[in-house]
């Protein structure tokens, strides 16, 4: 049986009424013939049938409006008495779709200047990089900011906080945090760790190195927070519009506290395959730049995890908060000598007490003990570091 | 080298590791790390400072004698021939 | 054989049977193309030339393999007659890659740069200056050979046809002109657009040699286009034949024929340029039978191996969208 | 290296006079090229060198010498054609839009259109409303057609050769009040120019000038009047218009963080708003002043002197631009 359709004839034609039919159920049809009259917005069109056979049942009476592709008709073929015959496939060409959008929109970043402020993109950008507030800079005469009302660089800069406005700081280390405490669900795991070995190793070595190259407790401490990390791939990346991108290496952002009241996170790129003199040598060029405000954005924008060590304090530990868009934190609180279960007997030993902050979104407390089981096990070993 | 030269000297380390703070009076009974916020990496970039100008050998057991300007003062008068 | 060194028609057994054939299948490949159009295979236009095909075959069997043809969007039977592959001009209509223009031009546009048919163009006598710019490179080159271009008439209507005309008579160039008159430029008569309905007598203004012709018999056609396409070859300057014919179909599948009347059509569809080569050749003993059964069977055939070659080409990639806008840049010194 | 004075349109000559030389297939056409010499003498005495045939009158029939022209691309010949202004140049935009810009792509890439149509452009000799428009704009929106803006006596002498050699349509607008600049060229040599990229005509680090054809002499004026106060602009001759050299537009702009597009065409659908739109797309994030557009008044081109000047961009409304641009 074969289903006569209402034709399509021409791209813009949708649907049409039938008017008339010509032919009735039992009439012989043949290739050509006009069977039916529709009324379509250009007009009358008689409509003709590409087969042969006789007209069965007719589905549609006139003056019914029906879209293109509806069945008028059906026709039984010529040699269709008893054998059924496949009806004539009318599948649609498969359309070369349009390019598919792949771009999603950007986060929309909160405005971070009214509206009524006046500043030029190339401004914006300039005072950006320098972690300048628009707000904070003066206009020229016509009310705009162009980047000639922008600082050129950190040699204008006035003392304590060199380079850097200080204030301006703590309003964007405040809106980071708001941010991460507004949409980052934390969690928390604190574990002590013995690190009497690292302390002893590091006593050893420095009585042998030559002063410059003495290492301090950082250096190895943060080799074995971005080895430990690399076991834990769901704390180290990055969390955006839904999606967390692990990071195949750790850049570590160290946080550093700045003179004045400042605080910066610098990046260590690669913290995880750095040999710890490497390390020392990093940190103790970056730290002083880092004072004077003279990071590169790629250090400043690079950071796979955060790295917040209070140790030269008097913490106890520290209860950090992530850095958007970074998933997990470490922080450390001040070494100090406690007593400590070894075997049976108690102990005086150099403990830290090292704490994980996690995205909850995308690891949960099993994944920070991994790390920090981890953590302790490579203190435990330094010269293996 | 008299005390004020080695006060002088003192304060020209401090001062390289730590630029954002140059000129600042310096409290000599005060310890570095309480009026600058000189933490252990200033700290060692400070004594590997002293030592190049001075030749002195400073062990890290030598670190707390070293802590304020008075201190400094003292142990490098103490240590030079 | 294509026997394109006499001007005058020699009705062999042999050419009868191509003449017949050629017709034939411009016919059933067009029925099968209305069909395939309401079952959404072919979109965009789609304009018959059913009832006109005896002016393709007539004349294109007249020029050499060599000689240029430009025709119009109502161009199937021409490609079809200048011996592009079925198959490449059905995967056209498609939209497939495979089709004789990548599948870009669909219906309208259809190409062959190894044809030397150069389209398939849907500017009402945008294809005239074509035709003139191809005779002057031949003839500037010194190559002794016609170029056919074919337009309807109400290409008439346009300068671009007054001033084709002109050059090619001003500059003595090698054109065969065939205007294919069926009377209905779309839906406006003849008679409703033109103050001088007849297109002939235009041509000989401009001092170009031209004759009108029936064009529902394709001897007739044959033997014109063979008189004016010698001269044309011996350097007498362009000369113009006006084909008297008539589409049985609408103007496009989409069209409701309101503008002419049911008893024209039908009276027209007496003189079906097909029927009467064939009842004449048939009485007149050259063909048999036997002859139009075989020639069905093998167009019948033809055709379903197009069908069957479109339908499973592939589509253009998207990512070539932009290719072939301009030359690949390797080619451009 | 000797090198010699000559004027524009003499380059122009020059160059059909090499590129008839060079190649046999190459041919020019067009109305009053022959006896007449061209409207604007640039085949003053070519036919005596290249024949009728080669030196082909056309009747005005703008639309049929131009699609001849196509066709004869197609056949294999190399033609140049000329029209005589961009005005008459819209009785043909059916053949160039609709069949040069279009063969290539639409007949799956079977056909190239190696021709070349050279047309006179622009203001400024008060020949009023239907002789003096810029409508180069209107060509840089056509996909499958090169268009060049020879601004300099070396490129009206070097554009002609590489533009015949390119496989596809090549429209050459020769601003009709550049015929008698004069500059030094070579005496010998490959005269041949690059016609993908725009040139960089002056250095600056403060602003930068974007503009084509007799613009950039303009351009180049303000700038220099703006030097003395201390504004440094860098002027970008274009060149092409199509396909537009947007690498060395952004990377001067990168640089300068300001734009000034000067544009003799009415500002309204652009070239210049082309090339603003770029700028934005690409260099927001470096501009330090909103771009800045000087166009032609939108009004048809007046006859008298006085009000055709006041239509047109001068260089005191470039340099007024980018005193504006420069918040002075």
């Amino acid at each position: 049986m074969i289903e006569f359709k209402m034709p399509s004839l021409g791209a813009d034609m949708e649907a049409a009424t039938l008017v008339e039919w010509f032919k009735a159920p039992g009439d012989r049809v043949e290739r050509g013939d006009i069977i039916a009259l529709v009324e379509t917005q250009k007009g009358a069109i008689e409509i003709e049938v590409f087969n042969e056979g006789i007209i069965g049942e007719q589905r549609i009476q006139p003056g019914r409006k029906v879209p293109v592709g509806t069945v008028l008709a059906t026709i039984v073929g010529p040699a269709e008495e008893e054998a059924s015959i496949p009806a004539v496939k009318t599948t649609k060409p498969v359309e070369p779709r349009p390019q598919e959008r792949l771009t999603r929109a950007e986060e929309a970043p909160a405005p971070a200047t009214p509206p009524s402020l006046r500043i030029t993109p190339a401004a914006r950008r300039r005072a950006a990089a320098l972690g300048i507030s628009p707000e904070s800079l003066a206009p020229g005469s016509d009310g705009i900011i162009g980047l000639a009302q922008v600082p050129t660089g950190p040699e204008r800069a006035h003392r304590r906080g060199a380079g850097l406005d200080l204030d301006e700081m703590r309003k964007a280390i405040g809106a980071a945090m708001v941010r991460s405490h507004r949409d980052i669900p934390h969690y928390w795991v604190m574990h002590a760790i013995d690190a009497t070995p690292l302390f002893e190793w590091l006593e050893t070595q420095n009585a042998i190195r030559p002063m410059e190259r003495r290492l301090l407790y950082i250096a190895p401490l943060m080799k074995a927070v971005a080895l430990a990390l690399k076991q834990v791939p769901e704390l180290n990346g990055h969390y955006k519009d839904g999606v967390f991108r692990p990071s195949p290496a750790v850049h570590m952002g160290l946080a550093t506290a700045l003179r004045g009241g400042g605080l910066i996170a610098p990046a260590i790129r690669d913290a995880d395959s750095r040999t710890v003199d490497e390390l020392m040598d990093v940190i103790a060029e970056l730290v002083p730049r880092a004072r004077l405000g003279r990071l590169r954005s790629s250090e400043m924008t690079d950071g796979t995890v955060t790295l917040s060590n209070l140790g030269e304090g008097n913490a106890d530990s520290v209860f950090p908060l992530i850095y958007p868009n970074q998933v997990a934190i470490v922080g450390c609180g001040t070494a100090c000598p406690r007593p400590w279960v070894v075997g049976n007997a108690v102990a005086i030993r150099q403990v830290i007490q090292v704490t994980l902050a996690g995205d909850h979104r995308v690891s949960h407390g099993r994944h920070a003990a991994q790390f920090l089981t981890r953590l302790s096990e490579l203190l435990a070993h330094p010269e293996g570091l | 080298m008299t005390d004020a030269e080695l006060s002088d000297l003192v304060a020209r380390s401090l001062y390289a590791v730590a630029p954002d703070v140059e000129g600042e009076p310096i409290d000599p009974n005060k310890s570095f790390r309480a009026q600058f916020e000189i933490d252990s990496m200033d700290f060692l970039n400070f004594v590997i400072g002293l030592h190049k100008a001075t030749g002195v050998e400073i062990l890290e057991q030598d670190y707390p004698d070293l802590q304020t300007l008075s201190g400094a003062v003292a142990f490098l008068r103490q240590r030079l021939p | 054989m294509r026997n394109i060194a006499d001007d005058r028609v020699h009705l062999t057994r042999e050419h009868a049977f191509e003449l017949l054939r050629q017709m034939t299948r411009i016919r059933r490949f067009e029925e099968k193309c209305a069909e395939l159009y309401t079952q959404e295979k072919i979109r965009g236009f789609l304009h018959l030339y059913i009832g006109e095909e005896a002016n393709a075959v007539g004349v294109i069997s007249t020029l050499s393999e060599d000689e240029a043809i430009v025709a119009t969007y109502r161009e199937h039977g021409h490609a079809l007659v200048r011996g592009l592959p079925m198959n490449e001009v059905m995967a056209e209509m498609f939209g497939k890659a495979a089709g004789s223009s990548r599948g870009r031009g669909g219906s309208m546009h259809i190409f062959s740069a190894r044809h030397r048919f150069f389209g398939g163009n849907a500017i009402v006598a945008g294809g005239l200056p074509l035709a003139v710019g191809l005779a002057l490179a031949d003839k500037m080159v010194g190559i002794e050979r016609a170029t056919c271009c074919f337009f309807g008439e109400g290409a008439a209507a346009e300068g671009e046809f007054h001033e084709s005309l002109n050059l090619a008579a001003l500059w003595h160039l090698p054109v065969l002109f065939v205007c294919e008159n069926n009377l209905y430029a779309m839906g406006t008569a003849l008679a409703r657009s033109q103050s001088n309905p007849s297109i002939s007598e235009r041509a000989a203004v401009y001092g170009i040699e031209s004759e009108a012709v029936d064009g529902m018999n394709v001897v007739d056609v044959e033997a014109a286009a063979r008189r004016a396409v010698h001269a044309v070859r011996r350097g007498e300057g362009p000369r113009f034949i006006e084909a008297m014919t008539y589409r049985f179909r609408a103007h496009s599948m989409f069209d409701p024929d309101l503008y002419r009347e049911k008893a024209e059509i039908e009276e027209w569809k007496k003189r079906d340029p097909i029927m009467l080569f064939a009842d004449w050749a048939l009485s007149a003993g050259i063909l048999h039978q036997d002859d139009r059964q075989e020639i069905e069977a093998g167009v019948a055939q033809e055709i379903d191996a197009a069908v069957a070659f479109a339908e499973a080409a592939d589509w253009e990639p998207v990512e070539d969208l932009v290719k072939d806008v301009i030359s690949p840049p390797e080619t451009v010194p | 290296m000797t090198t010699r004075r000559m004027t524009y349109r003499e380059a122009v000559r020059e160059a059909l006079r090499e590129s008839l030389t060079r190649d046999k297939r190459v041919f020019l056409m067009g109305e009053d090229v022959n006896r007449y010499g061209g409207a604007y003498a640039c085949s003053l005495g070519l036919p005596a060198e290249f024949g009728d045939e080669r030196i082909r009158d056309a009747p005005l029939s703008e639309s049929a010498f131009v699609g001849a022209g196509i066709g004869a691309a197609l056949g294999g010949m190399r033609p140049i054609v000329e029209i005589m202004t961009i005005n008459f140049s819209l009785l043909a935009l059916d053949q160039i839009v609709n069949s040069a810009a279009t063969l290539r792509h639409m007949s799956g890439g079977q056909f190239s259109v190696p021709i070349v149509i050279r047309m006179a452009t622009g203001a400024g000799r008060q020949l009023a409303a239907q002789h003096s428009h810029s409508l180069e704009g209107w060509y840089g929106h056509i996909p499958g057609i090169r268009v060049l803006a020879p601004a300099t006596v070396a490129d009206a002498r070097g554009m002609l050769w590489p533009a015949l050699m390119n496989p596809d349509p090549v429209v050459i607008m020769e601003h009709a009040t550049l015929y008698n600049e004069e500059d030094e060229l070579p005496t010998e040599g490959d005269m041949s120019v690059d016609i993908g990229k725009a040139a960089k005509r002056r250095e600056g680090a403060d602003a930068t000038v974007i503009a084509h054809s007799a613009c950039v002499k303009k351009a180049l004026d303000a700038a220099d009047m703006l030097a003395s106060e201390g504004i440094n602009c860098e002027v970008i001759d274009l060149r092409i218009l199509r396909p537009l050299d947007d690498e060395t537009i952004i990377a001067s702009v990168r640089k300068t963080h300001r734009a000034i597009i000067v544009d003799e065409a009415w500002r309204s659908g652009s070239l210049a708003a082309e090339i603003s739109s770029r700028i934005t797309e690409q260099a927001f994030y470096d501009l330090d002043a909103p771009v800045a557009r000087v166009c032609g008044a939108e009004v048809p081109i007046p006859y008298p002197r006085h009000l055709e000047l006041a239509a047109l961009p001068q260089p005191q409304s470039i340099a007024a631009a980018v005193r504006k641009a420069m918040r002075r």
